[in-house]
């Protein structure tokens, strides 16, 4: 970065009609920085209107060399740091190639009059477009909302009538997580997988097995009828429970039977 | 009922007719319409009559922190936002702060319905994944209405009175009005 | 605090703290214990002095067709049973909802099983009553499994066979994917 400090004297670039003196700074992304940066675009229109905003450039007026050259730098780097670009980025960048090519050629006579359509039109509508709904959906996100920003009342009413119990769907259980996650960020510390899912309910399923308190033969906590994966999960799921110091695991001579039982009492 | 017999029975009859609609309103986990809270009144009502009581039961509760709104699906009671500071104390449960992808796609329809999930992603630029629409009808806030007549018959959404009745509106008129782009991209 | 000092800041802030009382009580699903109500003071207030309160708040309720009561787990709101003639004439009543509380504590049991009662406090940031795993092991839906070698033997829970049916599932990893769910949420 120091090379622009040195050349900052002289204009880096002429935008606008107005010199810029310094390389836009905020298109220097730091590389382990990227795949963040990517995530926080909502896909090409987001990161178009991202640098025509940056550069104070005018939708309306959209200069295509400018604005194409440094969208296809960002792609570049993304490229050159591996990282899966969408297909929207990619066609995109296929669309301002094509859009600054057709500015390139000269006008063909027969069609100089308004019959032909500025290329740039069709793209300046669906960025307008796109930012109307960017500004909306911020707007909307700032009204208070039931349950974040006030609370409904509900009084208690004990009905002597028969009872009915709530239902639930896998969705409310969804929901509820999403709550979680919203508030405990536990995105980073309860990452859960399917394949753990199953070593969970496999867990479970063995505790209850050995809910007697007596000693019960490892092989007898195998059902071979269940296929391999789920051999290989159940073993899983008995090394899992012996980490936490939930089961003792005996073996009284060598090669001979294994016994499991819940590691209840401490004797 | 004549005015004039109204004004009788009301002497007796409007505190505890005040009270019996605020209990009925306290309870009820849904916001009552006009035509629900009609049925608590022994005598017959009109709407006008019905909603100056509402709104008289709205002026006893001003001071206080719950209020008595009027929203999309009819009247609730609700504690004032700035209550919200104690209230959490108590209630670390908050409603899930969605994804940019989730409210942009919720704006779109909320300002464009119907839509189809081919228009959302026209607009947004990018392809709306099946968990973003799921988490919204979930959440009652969007709903299919319909399909539209072309290839596929692909499905119309539409924002929810649930919806409105969250953000405490009475109706789509009185979401944010959208920004006019062509001044807003004026040359600042 | 002296009652001195209290009495001072009283002419203050008693209406605006039985205010405040009044709304947590209104908003709350479950009665709300003495513990609880006092983070809502900015002053430290006595259990004696808080309840003087609420003994006056009960009194401003007298007339109403609700009422606030004290039960063995705290205060809480409740109708009074003459209302429910009134509440009858309203529509059926929409199926009862488990609070968020239940359904978090739940979700937690879930996916993170076996868990113990510390384990999902952790999580949820929250003490967890033995009412919500009550009403979970009531409806057939969590069983204690074990008890885990720590000091004090907590009782691991976990779900059972009949949640599953319930929720009209073969397996546990039928249940949504904790990784997608993240990608529907603010980031921060």
């Amino acid at each position: 970065m120091s090379d622009i400090l040195v050349q900052s004297v002289i204009p880096y670039a002429s935008l606008h009609g107005q010199p810029m003196l310094q390389m836009p700074l905020d298109l220097y992304i730091p590389p382990d920085a990227l795949e963040l940066v990517l995530e926080t675009f909502q896909g090409p229109l987001d990161l178009l209107l991202y640098l025509i905003r940056k550069h104070n450039l005018d939708v309306l007026d959209i200069q295509m060399a400018e604005l194409t050259r440094q969208y296809l730098t960002y792609i570049e780097l993304l490229k050159q740091h591996k990282l899966e670009l969408a297909a929207e980025y990619l066609l995109m960048a296929a669309v301002l190639v094509e859009i600054k090519s057709r500015l390139l050629l000269p006008k063909s006579p027969k069609l100089a009059d308004d019959d032909e359509e500025d290329p740039r039109v069709e793209l300046m509508r669906r960025l307008q477009e796109y930012e109307q709904m960017k500004l909306a959906a911020q707007k909307l996100n700032e009204l208070p909302q039931a349950g974040r920003d006030f609370e409904i009342v509900q009084v208690l009413i004990e009905r002597t009538v028969e009872e009915r119990l709530p239902q639930i769907s896998v969705d409310d259980l969804k929901l509820a997580w999403m709550g979680l996650l919203a508030r405990a960020r536990l995105n980073t510390h309860h990452v859960v997988r399917r394949e753990q899912l199953s070593v969970r309910e496999q867990m479970a399923h063995i505790l209850r097995a050995l809910r007697s308190g007596e000693y019960v033969a490892f092989d007898t906590l195998f059902d071979l009828d269940d296929g391999l994966p789920k051999l290989v999960v159940t073993f899983i799921a008995m090394l899992e429970l012996a980490k936490e110091y939930l089961v003792e695991i005996q073996q009284n001579t060598l090669f001979g039977n294994i016994y499991v039982r819940r590691a209840t009492d401490a004797d | 009922m004549s005015d004039a017999r109204l004004m009788q029975t009301e002497l007796f009859s409007a505190t505890k007719l005040k009270y019996i609609l605020e209990a009925a309103l306290l309870i009820s986990a849904e916001p009552l319409p006009l035509s629900e809270l009609k049925k608590l009144c022994d005598v017959q009502l009109t709407s006008r009559q019905l909603e100056t009581l509402l709104e008289e039961i709205a002026i006893d509760w001003q001071e206080r922190g719950v209020e008595l709104t009027q929203v999309a699906s009819g009247w609730r009671f609700r504690a004032r936002p700035h209550m919200q500071q104690y209230l959490d104390r108590l209630n670390p449960q908050k409603a899930p702060r969605y994804s940019r992808a989730v409210l942009e796609t919720l704006a779109i329809i909320a300002y464009h319905q119907p839509v189809t999930r081919g228009d959302i992603e026209e607009i947004r630029g990018v392809a709306v994944s099946s968990q973003i629409l799921k988490t919204l009808e979930t959440r009652g806030w969007i709903e299919v209405v319909g399909t539209r007549d072309t290839p596929g018959r692909p499905e119309l959404f539409a924002t929810t009175k649930q919806l409105l009745d969250d953000l405490n509106l009475r109706a789509l008129q009185e979401l944010p009005s959208l920004q006019q782009m062509g001044t807003l991209l004026e040359k600042e």
